[in-house]
Order: structure tokens, then sequence, then C-alpha cells
């Protein structure tokens, strides 16, 4: 692999006043490399373009982007194999700040809304809660996630309703400490959940999982939080 | 149900609808291939039967109540604008409602001579 | 620019990694005004990518103490660990890893649901005895699952964030006091100053000065430097360690619960050969330790590859339903960076730029210290906790699961001293109407125009020169030839020039002034390093290989200033135990 | 400093490229929506087939006719998809097939099935 194109969505609020495409052509495209090496070199050619970034290995959830118009992590986007040219834009719905930036505000205003933190009414034992692993084993699938958004703005109900549906990534948040056998919140967990829009306008369309970088499977975890709604009803 | 269905509520009843309308589908394309086609008094016959009666009050019952709440969720995804989606609202109750009477009107007046 | 805003806090935290979130969790919930400033997302900070785990003797696998994990630490360390700031870490570690737990930590458990512990790198019972299994995991996300857990906290506790806000300087009156920082929002690209009565510095380290390491891009040291530029000076920054097991020539960390849970090292022979580096320990003996082993084995001709310049890590043997339990993390990131599949193939790996040893000196409160005729004296109104701190509890070697312990341990202390610091300060002292200049000023020198070098260049050239003279193994020829080199960067540092001189968003303007940072960090470290002559922990010369307690059993401390050291001694009393004098380490 | 509103966001609907998963789900709804808008049009059919043997025969003429045989071609691919779909849906809500290989592969089985059914019953239905 020699070469290769890209084309870049590139917004600029002093001097822009939409969003334009550019095109980018990268020599030398070493075998295995990522798609955030590919856009740090593209940033040497011309310093303006601007995305977030930082670990490089998947962990951090800085570089969540649509990539050939479905989202993932740049640094751990294979180039190899993405089709030609590569066209990158934000993740989809949020605002754009810059370029690839978007302000993730509204993202994040959900995941605190869904109170994501352990609540325990007891006094606290001096040392720590016991939890078998089967217990602990619930979590897996949950705990993981990194916030990169990936899912939320790869909703469709989100796309519609984003003021009002928590989205996927709040909801497996919701889901990892409904079923922490440490909770003791779930009765006021679940009842924040009801109503027509924070949970109920998941459709089970699945982008969500389709596009999670760390293979979640935030339907699964609403499945969950449904269950216990239901259980909790009868 | 009322009109603000709650989320657990309105999702789980189109969810036992929806059952329902699967088995009673099966049923009817069932009948619908392997009966004999029948003319007016064979098909008045029929539906004057008692559990055939309550099988299609059951499905339009179900088909109705599956039919708002499926249409509510597309309205509330794709009509942003309160006002509108509120008027669409209506409409499609006072249709669903309508419905309802008249589907129930016509299962009792195989009855009547 | 615009006039800057102002605003005022009782406290400033600067970064928002596992020891800023912690001291920040202290502070709210003591209702103390508290800011967090973070040029990223919290849960984005460093923290987020350790793996393996946080060091406490709970003795749920093996029987333990804490003065058994004292006596690793300082052993680890090689003796340069200050044995005060030791006793308090290993003292306290147990309660803070059951807060931990209380707070949500989702940690692996065993089966009678008591935490899950491994044994990690340097641990041992009984003074040197047996290995110890002293490491808390979350199968190999411990990092995330703290870093998200104290986020989550102090969400609950309604700390108040600057997200994506980068701190340019810290402010200070002439009496000394530090009255807060000047900060750039990075969205609207507009400084802020923040006053506040305390302020703590949490950056983390600056793993970036290397070009293969194991951090992430923002590691780049903005406290280290920030505190160089306030007339500060840094302690023992030649010790830097390298991870033993970097994924070779690329970076990424395999933890050394890789290790841990039974996987070891094979050379091109497929010989087991820690074995002969360290016979009692083996794969599991200090990091440094097996750092050398991996260097040497490759240096003499009996590294595996095309090249010959990687070792193996052998991990197949522990089976696919073992790596998923315990190292989840490790298999995606083998199979998506090498395409290979560890259940079966054995791992490339090489030792890898991981963690600053060295810091911002400071007392075992988080207080920042600094040397006066007589001994030392702390900074008012300035705090540093984790890596960016000397504390010292590494020494010139850390040992694997202390970094997200360090954190925790000096978060809190840090915290709780400031609690006492507000009580006694209660009103923010007047700030000089020319404090905002030099910072301000700092700014304002990247919006020069005109071609000149271009900031990925010079820090590209920067890294590959500390790799190549300030690596795992150093002369006094390569270090003076480094020191030259370096210096010669710094001053072509003058010629650097931006493109972008937009003000939202400007990345660019970010990492020129992480480049200014990583520039003064590169000539502490390679200054501090040309200047000792033995072998320590990290800090290996193949000119000098053995340690020399009777001239360098003391720390190293570099001010800016005319690249001046000076030096202080260890301290080697404990507070309430016997002292662990220094002796032979073998493993 | 430009305000949110003014902020640009992207969503070009056909520049996101949407999973299998998506558009079952998208025609699912589309299917949904046709059979809701041919309920008036089935119950008054109902109804007058209940009514009078000449009614009866007038329903039966009209479904014969062309235009609305075409329709019901159409209403006959949302019935398919529908009930198709929606079994799939049910068991997804089940816990059946929830994993992501799974539910893609399940996603294709409808369409297919779908697909199949159709033809099969068309060319039944013209024959």
């Amino acid at each position: 692999m020699a070469s290769m194109r890209f084309r870049i969505y590139r917004y600029n609020p002093e001097t822009d006043t939409g969003p334009r495409m550019q095109d980018f052509v990268l020599e030398d495209v070493q075998p295995g490399m990522m798609l955030r090496d590919a856009l740090l070199r593209l940033k040497e050619q011309d310093e303006t373009l601007t995305f977030r970034h930082s670990c490089g290995e998947g962990v951090c959830g800085s570089d969540a982007m649509n990539i050939n118009g479905t989202n993932g992590l740049a640094c751990i986007t294979p180039l190899a194999g993405l089709k030609e040219p590569v066209e990158i834009r934000p993740v989809p719905k949020l605002p754009v700040i810059r370029d690839l930036v978007v302000d993730m505000d509204e993202f994040y205003h959900h995941y605190r809304s869904v109170k994501p933190y352990l609540i325990v009414h007891d006094p606290e034992p001096e040392v720590e809660f016991l939890q078998s692993p089967q217990e602990r084993e619930k979590l897996d699938g949950l705990y993981e996630c990194i916030l990169c958004g990936c899912c939320t703005t790869f909703c469709p109900s989100f796309w519609w309703n984003p003021g009002k549906f928590r989205g996927p990534a709040a909801l497996l948040q919701a889901c990892r400490f409904l079923v922490d056998s440490r909770d003791q919140a779930t009765a006021e967990r679940l009842e924040d959940l009801e109503g027509p829009y924070r949970l109920f306008r998941c459709h089970t369309i699945m982008n969500c999982v389709n596009v999670c970088p760390k293979g979640l499977n935030p339907t699964a975890a609403i499945n969950t939080i449904k269950r216990l709604m239901v259980k909790d009803m009868i | 149900m009322t009109f603000r269905a709650q989320g657990l509520r309105a999702w789980l009843l189109q969810r036992l609808s929806a059952a329902y309308l699967a088995l009673f589908t099966i049923l009817a394309v069932g009948w619908l291939l392997f009966g004999e086609p029948v003319d007016y008094a064979a098909w008045r016959q029929l539906l004057g039967t008692p559990w055939i009666s309550v099988l299609m009050a059951l499905f339009f019952m179900a088909l109705f109540f599956h039919a708002w709440v499926g249409i509510r969720d597309v309205l509330m995804d794709y009509v942003p604008h309160l006002k509108l989606r509120l008027f669409l609202l209506i409409a499609v109750a006072v249709l669903l409602l309508a419905l309802a009477i008249w589907s129930a009107l016509t299962l009792v007046s195989v009855y009547r001579p | 620019m615009n006039k800057p805003e102002y605003r005022r806090f009782d406290t400033l935290v600067i970064g928002a990694g596992g020891g800023g979130l912690r001291a920040a969790l202290q502070l709210a919930r003591a209702e103390a005004n508290v800011a967090v400033v973070s040029k990223v997302f919290p849960t984005r900070s460093h923290t987020v990518a350790a793996q393996g785990g946080i060091n406490a003797a709970l003795g749920n696998v093996r029987p333990d103490n804490w003065h058994w994990h004292m006596y690793d630490t300082v052993k680890g360390s090689d003796y340069l660990g200050d044995q005060d700031a030791i006793e308090y870490m290993c003292r306290s570690a147990a309660h803070l890893v059951y807060e931990l737990e209380h707070a949500g930590v989702p940690f692996s458990r065993l089966e009678n649901g008591k935490i899950y512990q491994r044994p990690f790198g340097g641990q041992s019972m009984n003074f040197g005895g047996e290995q110890a299994a002293r490491t808390c995991a979350a199968a190999d996300r411990t990092g995330h699952a703290m870093l998200h857990t104290l986020y989550q906290q102090n969400i609950r506790a309604k700390t108040h964030f600057f997200d994506e806000y980068f701190a340019i300087d810290l402010l200070r009156d002439e009496e000394g006091f530090i009255l807060g920082a000047v900060v750039l929002d990075i969205e609207t690209g507009e400084p802020l100053v923040i006053e506040a009565k305390t302020t703590l510095i949490a950056t983390g380290g600056a793993g970036q000065l290397f070009r293969t390491n194991t951090n992430a891009h923002i590691n780049t040291g903005d406290g280290l430097a920030m505190a160089l530029r306030a007339g500060l000076p840094l302690q023992d920054m030649e010790f830097f360690q390298f991870h033993p097991t970097g994924i070779a020539g690329k970076g990424m960390l395999i933890t050394e619960g890789a290790r841990g849970e039974g996987g070891y090292l094979v050379n091109k022979d497929g010989e087991r050969f820690m074995e002969r580096y360290a016979p009692h320990a083996k794969d599991l003996a200090s990091r440094d330790v097996v750092s050398r082993a991996i260097a040497t084995e490759v240096r003499e001709g009996r590294g595996c590859g095309p090249n010959g310049d990687y070792v193996l890590l052998k991990l197949d043997h522990l089976g696919e339903e073992v790596l998923k339990k315990r190292l989840p993390g490790i298999l995606d990131l083998i199979r998506t960076f090498l395409h290979i599949d560890p259940a079966k193939e054995p791992v490339p790996v090489f030792p890898t730029a991981h963690y600053t040893m060295g810091g911002i000196p400071t007392n075992r409160h988080g207080q920042v210290v600094a040397p006066v005729e007589q001994g030392e004296e702390v900074i008012p109104g300035l705090y540093a906790a984790g890596e960016c701190a000397c504390v010292s509890v590494h020494g010139a070697n850390r040992l694997g699961g202390n970094s997200l312990l360090d954190i925790v341990v000096f978060g809190r202390a840090a915290g709780n001293h400031i609690i006492e610091y507000l009580r006694e300060n209660r009103y923010h002292r007047p700030l000089p109407p020319d404090a905002v200049d030099r910072p301000l000023a700092r700014l304002a020198r990247w919006d020069r125009k005109g071609e000149g070098e271009s900031v990925a260049g010079l820090r590209a050239e920067l890294q590959a020169t500390m790799e190549e003279y300030c690596g795992v193994f150093r002369t006094q020829s390569v270090l003076d030839e480094g020191v030259a080199k370096i210096l010669e960067l710094e001053r072509r540092l003058d010629d650097v020039r931006l493109q972008d001189h937009s003000r939202i968003f400007n990345t660019a303007r970010i990492e020129a002034l992480e480049l200014e940072n990583l520039v003064a960090l590169a000539v502490a470290t390679v200054v501090s390093a040309q200047a000792r002559t033995e072998s320590r922990g990290a800090h290996s010369r193949i000119d000098y290989p053995e340690r020399d307690d009777v001239h360098w059993l003391k720390h190293t401390l570099f001010f800016r200033e005319d690249r001046r050291l000076e030096y202080k001694p260890v301290t080697l009393k404990p507070l309430s135990v016997e002292s662990f004098p220094p002796k032979e380490r073998v493993y | 400093m430009p305000t949110q509103s003014a902020r640009p966001r992207f969503l070009q609907l056909l520049q996101i490229r949407q999973p299998i998963t998506a558009i079952v789900s998208i025609t699912h709804r589309i299917s949904g929506v046709l059979l809701f808008l041919a309920l008036p049009f089935a119950v008054a059919a109902l109804h007058l087939s209940l009514r009078s043997e000449g009614d009866f025969l007038r329903v039966q003429a009209w479904l014969a006719a062309w235009p609305v045989r075409l329709i019901g071609v159409l209403l006959l691919w949302a019935i398919l998809h529908h009930f198709l779909a929606g079994i799939r849906f049910l068991l997804l809500d089940l816990d059946i097939g929830l994993s992501l290989k799974a539910a893609r592969a399940s996603a294709w089985a409808v369409l297919v099935a779908v697909g199949l059914l159709f033809v099969l019953l068309l060319i039944g239905a013209l024959a």
C-alpha cells in the first residue's frame, strides 16, 4: 500500500459558514497502521485538522468518529480494509465544535442522569463487601464502557429524541449499577427510567451493538432493565 | 389505557398483543390456505360462531392497541413539533377508537338476523 | 486576546486522573469549593489505561501484612525511596482499597467473595521470602475501573469540573504563596484565571519524552514543567521506568499481571532466561531487573524475530479460559495490534518507557517542598500527588501495582491536608496585578507568525533523542552527547512556529505548549542522569554498574535556573518501625 | 463564538451506513405504518362482507380489481415483513439471539425469508 486517499469533514467556526469536505492524500502508508496514525500524519500536513485522541489503544475513548459511514475509534481501526477515499466525519447528531470534535455535553448529561455511582444505604463493613464471582460476573460487559459515545450517537432513537432518550451508553451504566449486588437503589433507579422516553425509546435497532468498539451489548443491558421492571411491577 | 401510557405498560402491551396477533395470523393463514372458499352464508355462519367471535374480538383489541403503541412511537420519533404531534396523536386515537367501535358493532351484527 | 475572566475557588486541582479525583473527592465531601481542571474529559485521563492492579496487603489469597509490602517497596526502590512515606503508603493501602471497593470499583472476586489478588513483580512474604499475591485487580482493567468509579463519586459529590481546560502556569506572589493558575479553555481558546487558596498538581507523568512508550498522547508532564517554571526543583528525574513488556516496536502495555498469572519470557533459543537473572523471583523480579535482562538478551544476540530485537512473552500455556477471565483486555489489545492470538502464539515484547519516578518533591501530606539552607520548607498553598509528585515512595524503581496505590493514598492525604490548610487560611490572598503576565506571555508567544520548525517535527526528534541517549542502558559519553543534543533542541524550540492561529479548539497550540513542557523535562532528565555516576534502579550505567551508597544514596534536585543540581538525603527512618538499611538487591 | 444552535450537526442519513439490523427495524416500521393505513379499509371490508350477500360479492369484486390487487401485493409484503421481523423482535426481547452475530444473522434471515415467501405467494396467486 503506497498511498491512501481521505475525505475529511472540516468546519472551523471562525472562518467557515458551514461544513465542507476536504481531500487528503497520505503517502507511504505502512502495513498495520491505524486510522489515528494516519490522521496524525495528515495533521502534520495541515496543522489545522482537528480531532481528539489520547491513549491510542482504545481505552480512553477520545477518538470516536464516523468512518466510512459507521462509528468507531480511530486508534483501533486498521487502515487496511477501509474503502477509499476514506470518508471521515464527526459522530452523528452532536453539535460540531470544530472538524471532528463534537460537543459531548448532551451525552455526558444523560450519563450523569442515571446516577452512575454505587448507592448503599446500609452501614459499610470494615472490610470489603462480599460478592461472589457469579455476582461479579454480572458486571462483565457493563463496567468496561469507555464513554466514547459511538453507540449513543449511532442510535436513531437518540437522533430523534436526543434530549429525552438516555441513549445506550447511559442505559448500559444504569444496568451496571442495577445488577451490582452491592447497590441498594434498585427501585429508585427503575422508577427513574419509567416513562415513554428515557428507556423505552429503544426499539432494539441494535445500532449500538454494531458499533461498540469494546464489543459491549447495550441492547442486552436494556433488556435486563426491562426485565427488572417487569419483575418489580409483579 | 390512558393517553399518556407509561413506558413499561405500553411496551408490555405491544409485546403481548404482538404475540396474540402472531398466533392469530398463523391460524388465519392456515384457514386461508387449507380452508374451503366460502360464500356469504358460510362466512356469516363462521363469524357467527361464538368462540370465533371471541377470537376476533380479541384480535381487534390486540390489533388496535398494537397499532396505537406503534404509531405513537412513530409520531414521538419523527414529529418533533409538539403541537403537531399532539394533534396527530389525538387524530390517531380518535380513528382507532372509531375503528374499534365499528369493528365491535360489525362482530355483533352477525348475531342479528 | 480579551482580558481574561477570573474565578475563585478554595482549591484548584489540576489534572483529573486518579490522584486529582481522589483529592477532589476528599475535598468535595468536606464541602470545600473545589475546581478540577483537566485537559481531557476526566475518564480519558491516563489512569484509565492502568491494567494490572493496586497493591494492598489484604492477605486474601496468601498471608500478607503491610510491613512485608513496605520491605518490598523499599527494596524495589533500590533504597532511594523515603521510608516514612513508604510506611505511610503501605499502612494505608488496605483501608484505601476497601474504600474504593465501597465506592463501587468492580474488583474481581475470589470464591469466598473477597477481592481477588494476583502475584506481581517484586512482591514477597516475610521480607524477601516466597512470592506474595498482593495486587488487587479488576480483571486487567483496574485503572479503568478505579478512574470511572472516582469520577462517578465526584459526580455524586458535585465537584466542579472544568473539562478540556489546559493549565498554562501557576500564579505566585512575592512571598512565595501559590495562588492558583492561569488556564486555557480549549474550546474557546480564551484564558481563564482561577484563583485558589490551595492548588494541587495532579497532572501525571511524562512518558511522551520517549518515542516508544506505553503512555497516552496527553502524558506530557505539564504539571512538572509548571513547577519548574515557578522556580521549583524537580526530584530524581533520571529515574524513568521502562516497563519490560511493551508490545515490541509499538509500545502498548502488556500488564505485569500477564506474568503474575503465569506468563513468562523466552529468548530466541526458547530459553526462560529470567531464571539466570533472578533465580528466585524469575519473571516476577522487579521491573528494572526484567527490563535490563531483556535488553541484555537482545544486545547479546539472543533476541527473536528477523532483526533479533525483541523477546517473546509466552501466555499460550495459560489457556483461553484464564486469559479470558483474568486478562481480557490484553487479549483484545494483542489481537487488535498484532493480529495474533496469545492463546496460541507468544507475544513479541521489549522494554518501553512507562513511568516517571521523579517529579515535584513533596512530603507525605502532598505538600510541595523546596530546599532551604538547612533542610527544606513547604511551598505554601501548593500540593502535588500522583505520578507528577515525588514523595518519594518509588525511589529509583517503582513496583508494579504501587502507582494506583500511590495516587489514592497521596491524593487523599493531600486532600486532607488541604482541608486543614483551608481551616487556617480562610481568605484568598491578593493576587499581584502582574501575576498573570508571565502565563499570558507564554500563551502569546505562540501567536508569532511566519515560517519555522513544526511542533510535530521537533517533538519527534526530542523523543528519538531521549530514547537513544537516555534509554535503559546509559554511559557517560552517551549522556554527555544527549545533554548537548537536548540543549540544542531547547534552543531550536524558539524557531518553532504555529501555522494554525485560530482560537476555537486549537489542538496545535495545545501541542505546542505541551512541547515546551516536554523539552523542559527532557533537559531535567538528561542533566540529572548525566550527573549520577552509579547504577540504581532504573538508572543503569554501563560505566558505573554498581550502586554507590556512599556517594549516591541521595535524591537529585534539578533547578531550571542554570540547570543547577542539588541533592538531599534519603529519609531512611520510617514513622514507627525499624529502618530497612540498604543491602544488596537480588531477586 | 457561535451559539450551540449555530453549530452544524452531521446527520445526513444517506452518508451513514445503516447496519442490517437497522434496516430490518426501519422496514418493520414502514410495514407497520402501511398496515395501520390499511386498517380502516379492512374494517370496512369486514363490515360490508357481513352486511348482505350483495355487499359480500361487491367486496369480493373489489378485492379482485387490479388497483386493489396492487395495493394488496404491497400489503402482503407488509404483513410478511411485519410478521417475521416482529417474531424476531419478540425473540430478541426474550434475550434470544441477542449477540451481534446472531442478531445480524437473524436480520438477514428475515429479509431473505420475506423475499422468498413473497415471491412464492405471488407465483401461487398468479398460477
